[in-house]
């Protein structure tokens, strides 16, 4: 597969009386992986949220390849290859899990036969065949956010956007995700975009990191580089970043 | 000239009715999201009260005071018997037991009343008509019009200026989360309960009084009506139910009072398929709700 | 069970029908308790089963085939053709006679039920026709408007019979209005009725239930005190003093008959009985039906000797009956089963009716 | 000043607490650690009272609130930051915290007081306060909970993962607050998935697998215990 | 899959045997009870296609059945008897006199015809909104079905429908309908609107066309609708519009959500535990006035009782008896766990 780029230009985005996005430009390759960090309430949901066009733009342009996103509903995004996971887990509660990936695939124009086979696939991947046959809403926390990434895998994009998908995991769940997602890029091809607050995380599995804070771009660039920018230091990771 | 008032007498007279209707459904619909199916009942039951009431020779104003009571007592009742147990559960269960209250307070009525209609004693004042501006109408209509913006403008300030009304609104979103701030949640919903009774009880006396005479399916036609007002008004919104009720009174009295004797029959669903086409340009209905907290 | 003759009814404890065959009901049940004291029929007792067809027409005919499974040999349908017809066509297509106690519309006729089936009402022919003649030969009341509940059957035939008659008198319809029943809002009609310019004579309202109430008053509080003209849907005491004192004056209907001795000499006889059973003297002439339903059925079945269909029909279709609804003589079957019979005339007055008297039209128009 | 003896919780058959027994201090901080499971969150939800004890007993202050229900329980001064957010999200953020002072809502110009310590504490909620609490990011409705609990005035707070979706800096803010709280004298029971910066401002933890206490100490020694977190708190 | 079939299997089992037992029985009040039930199963399985699927509450099936009937009605009524129980029908139909069979395909065709013309728009309404047009798509139905005259009679009683409705009638299409539950649920279109149903949002985050797999949904729920109307319309031969609004709508949707929207299984068992319920406590308000002889009737009763029933149910299973696991679904597991502890 030819590389791609996923490129939100110049975007803002706003609230009454209030600026969420202010003018950020941000780009994904596919076989790459970006950070998306920055202090709560920065902005960061809501680029995924305009990339993926649950909110409406005021201003700039979001491409994935030759392809304008912006403008387009949701569910055009997504059947253009962007898949994303949710801050706040959006299973679908009373269907199986089996069924909650089989559907990413169907939407996506899957044959049945093949969602299936992809599901259940895509379940041993992130070790959670045993819970197929649960509904989504009996799993544990950690469960639930990998069977979100599960669902967004099986809708097999070019684009994963993940919002906080480590909250909530103990260190040991962290390290398996980790491995899990650092596959990603290389196996499928696919770029991804992820914001966590965990700076463990995020400093291993990323290649890039784009720092967003009240809205504004405040740094990019690779770890080490944004690691010890003032600006980041002194609006998200504070003085006892040194140690993470 | 005596055309145009009657007109807007008809209207307002009607549309005071309406909007009251519609403020004791929104009360519940606007804090709970819940339609109360048994609101009609509770109309229904203030005018039984009324009747049984009659012989007694009380002066019919501490018969009225009596009927809302009731209206009051009974709309509790209604969160004890159907929202209370299920709220916590499933939205369809609620709609399910506020239906089923609803039946059984109608046969109720059927078995331990009567299913013939029965008279509602009506002070003198309610027949009396009077003329305005050569149009004639009863007195009772502007009583209904005084009533119905005396109750609007208590209930909003109930609703906007006091911690109840707050309270209310916290309880019905996340129950267990307003008890553990120390809130009282179960009280608070009752209160919202009765005071939706409080309304039906006063709509019960003005909309008998309009019929004379209370039968067990006497509490559809309002329920009918406050569900539609809410719904051209703002389903979350006071002020947009009483605007709805308005409204509505508007649209039946010139659909009743312009469209031709074959197309009249059809009156009803032209004013639904209005209601329809509402809904379709601001599913929020025309007034909007305090601001709904939904993101992704 | 050859010791007993069941007699099924299906009429509505409930709803909207309920104020017409609930008095039918309680009216059944004296003549049955009557029979039953003095030896039964054919040397059967006679029981009378009711089950509540809930002003339902779909649950009329649900029940009429549940009475025929228990045994019942004749079925009593509710009143008006809506909602009595299922009990009648479930009758017929079990070979069985059904009455109804006071459905008034033509179409309840052997024409469009069968040849088994009857009404004891009169027909709207009649009962328009008398409130016509009433009107223009008796009063001189040469103008009217009516208005017509799109309901039933019934409410829109009465008006049609009314117009025809009353403009073959001689009289003149000012509008013809409409109105839906449980509109509780009659400013419309109100208005197009001051927009006439002219006070019509009289105001013939035919309606239904709680509506007929709603609709008086609310001519008389805007002052149209002409008087009002109805059918036997006026014949219920709560309409009566709903109405009351102030609103119950210069209202006039046709009805099956009057609850006195003027009426009928064996009337005292019959309120005695219901006082007895019932505890209260019978407040309508409803109960008269039923009475009157449960004794002719027991003349036709001692006429017939069996309560077999066809028998039993014939019977009907050849006796005369003298009835506290008046005396009734049916056509054949061919002849659609037309109830040749007179009507009482009623008068509100201060909310209290009063006898006018028994009317029979020369003629009748065509159903 | 709260005694937790022999507690244990159910969720029809599971089990999720099984008769564990444990006591906080008065104006001692003690950590609450554990894997994913353990019942860390179900221990909190029953001390608050919005879980009933399936078996032992609690008290606060020497007074037995086991069968408390949650409005007795915060009266009696112990307040809950629960794990789930629990903002309402249709108020206002100054509704939520108004709310969070109903039980001292005769008491207003107290309220105002303890409100602006909270705003200076938070400036984001004030920056905030009429905009639809629903609306807010993970991070800012992690505040909100936190300052409206703190509206009670209460004397012992539970905290369940407060760190939970913070960035770095406020989560370093946030331990600080503790910390700050702890001196004023507020006893606290946190509960943390980050153990490290946990037993950097507690007293004494306690470490729970499985529904059961494995073990105790004080912080130094939790911290110190040989294999205990890669046994207990790395999986 | 597997269990989808077993499922059917059980469900198909069930209606057979509620035609063969009543029919062993021999007693035709219990014949007329069972065909009733199997028809209200039609119509609680063809709501439940959309219902149960989409999660919103519709309102306006009823009027979907009503078009039927009337269709149905229009199309078999004798053309001798015409005259009389349509006096106003236009001319060129008065001739018209089809087969109830081919009747009943007309009857599906046109609800669901009128479904898919009415109902795009408002496919894309959710929550409250989406509840309160259905209901007034009822009432403008209602409305029409009341003042058509010319197709109708109004609000007065149509009759005239040759009866054919008989219990093997019945018991087939139901069964029929079942497994077009079954399978539209399992389908593309029925496992996407499921997830719409769990989360809109995050259904059309996957590419989802949600009021377009709603209005499909909806489509077929009207055609089964209408179906089931002209399978009533045969068995009753008389009736009135109001036999198409609130009452029996309510008595819909409680029958489904007593037993479970989210599954067939449940449209069934809610369907006949209602109507058995109903149909006992009616017995025994009849048998009650039977021997209170004089004392007046004792009306209202039944409703009484269902009414506090219905309230019970919803708070002992709010859910419903299956809340989201088909029977065949739940059997498997069970059998697989049993399986798991001994092995
Ligand atoms: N629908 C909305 N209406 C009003 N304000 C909003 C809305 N959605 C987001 N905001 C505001 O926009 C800002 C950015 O929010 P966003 O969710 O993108 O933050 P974030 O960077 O993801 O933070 P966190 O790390 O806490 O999740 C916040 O201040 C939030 O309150
Ligand atoms: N509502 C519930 N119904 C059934 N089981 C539950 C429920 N809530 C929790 N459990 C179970 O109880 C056990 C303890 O859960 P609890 O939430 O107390 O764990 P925790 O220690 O807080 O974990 P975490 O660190 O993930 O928040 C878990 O096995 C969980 O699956
Ligand atoms: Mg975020
Ligand atoms: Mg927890």
């Amino acid at each position: 597969m030819s590389e791609t780029r996923l490129a939100a230009n110049d975007v803002s985005v706003e609230f009454t009386g209030l600026r969420a996005l202010d003018h950020v430009s941000l780009s994904v390759l596919t076989g790459e992986v970006v950070g998306l960090i920055g202090p709560n309430g920065s902005g960061k949901t809501t680029l995924i949220n305009a990339i993926t066009g649950q909110v409406k733009l005021a201003t700039g342009t979001i491409v994935a390849g030759d392809t304008t996103l912006s403008g387009l509903s949701p569910r055009e995004i997504a059947l253009a290859g962007v898949s994303r996971s949710f801050q706040i887990v959006r299973l679908f509660n009373t269907m199986t899990v089996l069924e909650n990936v089989e559907a990413a695939a169907l939407a996506k124009g899957a044959s049945r036969a093949v969602a299936a086979e992809r599901a259940a696939s895509l379940l041993a991947e992130l070790k959670l065949s045993a819970k197929a046959d649960e509904l989504g809403e009996s799993l544990s926390y950690g469960d639930k956010r990998r069977v979100e990434i599960a669902r967004a895998l099986a809708a097999e994009p070019r684009f994963l956007l993940l919002d906080e998908p480590a909250a909530g995991m103990n260190d040991a769940e962290t390290e398996t995700l980790l491995h899990t997602l650092a596959d990603l890029p290389k196996t499928r091809g696919l770029g991804l975009l992820i914001i966590d607050h965990d700076m463990g995380l995020i400093m291993r599995l990323c290649h890039r990191l784009h720092v967003l804070a009240s809205g504004r771009t405040i740094a990019e660039g690779d770890a080490a580089h944004v690691r010890s920018h003032p600006a980041v230091i002194e609006a998200y990771l504070g003085k006892g970043a040194v140690n993470a | 000239m005596a055309f145009a008032i009657q007109f807007v007498i008809d209207v307002l007279s009607l549309g005071g009715a309406y909007a009251l209707m519609a403020l004791g459904l929104v009360i519940i619909y606007g804090i709970l999201r819940l339609v109360n199916f048994a609101y009609g009942e509770l109309i229904m039951v203030a005018g039984y009260t009324m009747y049984l009431s009659s012989g007694s020779g009380l002066p019919w104003l501490v018969m009225a005071t009596l009927a809302v009571g009731m209206a009051v007592l009974f709309g509790i009742l209604t969160d004890y018997a159907a929202f209370r147990p299920v709220r916590a559960k499933s939205v369809t269960a609620v709609l399910i037991t506020s239906f089923a209250f609803s039946n059984l307070l109608q046969n109720a009525a059927l078995l331990f009343i009567s299913p013939r209609p029965r008279n509602v004693p009506l002070p003198e004042i309610f027949s009396q008509t009077i003329s305005i501006g050569g149009a004639i109408t009863p007195v009772r209509n502007l009583i209904t019009i005084a009533a119905s913006i005396v109750l609007l403008a208590g209930v909003a300030f109930l609703m906007r200026k006091t911690t109840l009304g707050i309270a209310m609104r916290a309880a019905a979103t996340n129950f267990t989360m307003a008890r553990m701030l120390g809130v009282p949640a179960n009280l608070i919903i009752s209160s919202a309960f009765a005071l939706s009774g409080f309304l039906a009880g006063v709509v019960g006396i003005l909309w008998i009084g309009r019929i004379g005479t209370v039968v067990p399916g006497v509490g559809l036609e309002p329920l009918l009506v406050a569900f539609i007002a809410t719904v051209i008004g703002g389903m979350r919104s006071l002020p947009g139910a009483v605007v709805g009720g308005f409204l509505l009174a508007l649209i039946d009295t010139t659909l009743n009072y312009t469209l031709s004797q074959d197309l009249l029959k059809f009156r009803d669903a032209f004013t639904f398929s209005l209601v329809i086409l509402i809904l379709l340009w601001r599913p929020q209905g025309l007034i909007k709700g305090p601001a709904s907290g939904q993101r992704t | 069970d050859d010791d007993k003759i069941v007699i099924g009814g299906a009429l509505s404890m409930t709803g909207i029908q309920a104020p017409l065959d609930t008095p039918g009901y309680n009216g059944a049940q004296v003549a049955v308790k009557y029979l039953n004291d003095n030896g039964g029929v054919l040397g059967k007792q006679i029981e009378f089963i009711n089950m509540d067809g809930k002003s339902d027409p779909v649950t009329v005919g649900n029940v009429a085939v549940e009475l025929i499974d228990k045994g019942a040999q004749v079925i009593v349908a509710p009143c008006d053709f809506d909602f009595g017809s299922p009990a009648s066509r479930e009758a017929q297509s079990a070979g069985l006679v059904g009455i109804s106690t006071c459905a008034s519309d033509p179409l309840y006729s052997s024409w469009s039920l069968g040849d088994k089936q009857f009404t004891l009402s009169m027909w709207n022919t009649t009962m328009g026709a008398t409130a016509a003649d009433f009107a223009v030969k008796e009063k001189g009341w040469k103008t009217a408007y009516v208005v017509t509940d799109q309901f039933i059957a019934y409410t829109k035939s009465l008006s049609k019979y009314f117009v025809e008659q009353f403009k073959a008198d001689g009289g003149e319809i000012l509008l013809e209005d409409t109105y839906t029943n449980g509109d509780n809002n009659f400013s419309a009609q109100l208005a197009r009725l001051q927009a006439l310019g002219k006070k019509p004579d009289v105001i013939f309202v035919s309606s239904y239930g709680t509506d007929i109430g709603v609709i008086i008053r609310a001519l008389r509080e805007v002052g149209y005190d002409a008087p009002v003209l109805g059918g036997d849907a006026y014949d219920d005491p709560a309409m009566h003093e709903s109405l009351g004192e102030k609103f119950g004056n210069n209202v006039f209907f046709v009805t099956h008959t009057w609850m006195g001795p003027e009426a009928h000499p064996d009337m005292p006889k019959f309120i005695e009985l219901y006082t007895q059973m019932h505890g209260n003297a019978p407040d309508t002439s409803f109960v008269s039906t039923g009475w009157d339903t449960i004794m002719m059925i027991a003349d036709a079945i001692k006429a017939a000797g069996t309560t077999e269909g066809g028998a039993l029909a014939k019977a009907l279709e050849d006796g005369q009956y003298k009835l506290l609804t008046g005396d009734l003589d049916y056509g054949t079957a061919e002849e659609g089963h037309v109830p040749n019979k007179a009507a009482a005339i009623i008068e509100l007055k201060g909310g209290k009716p009063s006898f006018v008297g028994w009317r029979k039209p020369e003629s009748l128009p065509k159903p | 000043m709260l005694d937790v003896t022999d507690l244990s919780v159910s969720y029809g058959t599971i089990r999720a607490v099984r008769g564990i027994s444990f006591t906080v201090g008065k104006g001692e901080l003690v950590s609450l650690l554990g894997a994913n499971g353990a019942g860390k969150s179900s221990t909190i939800k029953c001390i608050a009272g919005a879980l009933k004890a399936a078996g032992g007993s609690i008290a606060l202050e020497g007074k037995d609130i086991t069968a408390a229900n949650p409005e007795q329980v915060i009266r009696a001064g112990l307040a809950t930051v629960p794990e789930t957010r629990d903002v309402f999200p249709d108020l206002t953020v100054a509704e939520n915290l108004m709310l969070g002072a109903y039980i001292h809502r005769r008491d207003q110009a107290g309220n105002r007081q303890n409100l602006e310590k909270l705003h200076t504490l938070f400036p984001r909620l004030a920056e905030r306060s009429g905009q639809a609490a629903g609306t807010l990011s993970g991070g800012e409705q992690q505040m909100l909970v936190i300052a409206r609990a703190l509206m009670a005035r209460p004397s012992v707070l539970l905290l369940d993962e407060p760190s939970l979706g913070l960035a770095p800096a406020i989560v370093e803010r946030i331990f600080e607050m503790i910390a700050t709280l702890k001196q004023s004298g507020l006893t606290i029971l946190l509960v943390e998935q980050n153990v490290n910066q946990a037993l950097s401002v507690a007293d004494r933890a306690y470490v729970m697998r499985l529904g059961a206490i494995v073990a105790s100490g004080t912080a130094d020694e939790i911290r110190s215990g040989s294999d205990l977190s890669a046994h207990y708190l790395g999986g | 899959m597997k269990h989808s079939y077993l499922t059917a299997v059980i469900l198909i089992a069930v209606i057979a045997a509620v035609a063969v037992g009543s029919q062993v029985l021999g007693i035709r009040l219990y014949d007329r009870i069972a065909t009733n039930l199997l028809i209200s199963l039609v119509l609680v399985v063809g709501l439940q296609t959309f219902m149960g699927n989409s999660g919103l509450l519709s309102f306006a099936h009823i009027g979907f059945m009503g078009l039927g009937a009337y269709t149905s009605a229009v199309l078999t009524i004798p053309a001798q008897m015409k005259g009389m129980a349509l006096p106003d029908l236009y001319g060129f139909m008065k001739a018209v006199e089809i087969s109830p069979l081919l009747a009943m395909f007309a009857a599906g065709l046109v609800a669901a015809v009128v479904a898919a013309v009415v109902a795009y728009p408002l496919m894309r309404l959710s929550d409250a909104a989406a509840v309160i047009t259905s209901f007034a798509l009822l009432v403008v139905l209602y409305t029409v079905m009341n003042n058509w005259s010319a197709f109708t009679n109004g609000p007065r009683t149509l009759f005239g429908l040759p009866k054919t409705t008989e219990l093997p009638v019945a018991a087939i299409v139901a069964a029929i309908v079942v497994v077009v539950a079954l399978v539209f649920k399992e389908s593309r279109t029925g496992k996407l609107l499921r997830a719409s149903r769990e989360d809109e949002v995050a259904a059309a985050a996957l590419g989802a066309n949600i009021p377009h797999l709603r209005w499909r949904a909806f489509i077929l729920a009207a055609f089964i609708a209408g179906i089931g109307g002209a399978l009533w319309g045969h068995f009753i031969t008389s009736f009135a519009p109001k036999a198409f609004y609130l009452k029996e709508t309510f008595l819909i949707i409680t029958m489904l959500v007593i037993g479970g929207a989210n599954t067939v299984t449940g449209a069934v068992a809610g369907t006949i535990l209602v109507t058995v319920a109903y149909e006992g406590l009616r017995g025994t308000e009849g048998a009650l006035n039977a021997t209170a002889a004089a004392a007046g009737q004792v009306v209202g009763l039944t409703e009484i009782v269902l009414a506090l029933a219905m309230i019970a149910v919803m708070i002992v299973k709010p859910g419903g008896l299956f809340p989201n696991r088909e029977i065949g679904h739940i059997l498997n597991r069970t059998r697989r766990k049993k399986e798991i502890a001994t092995p």
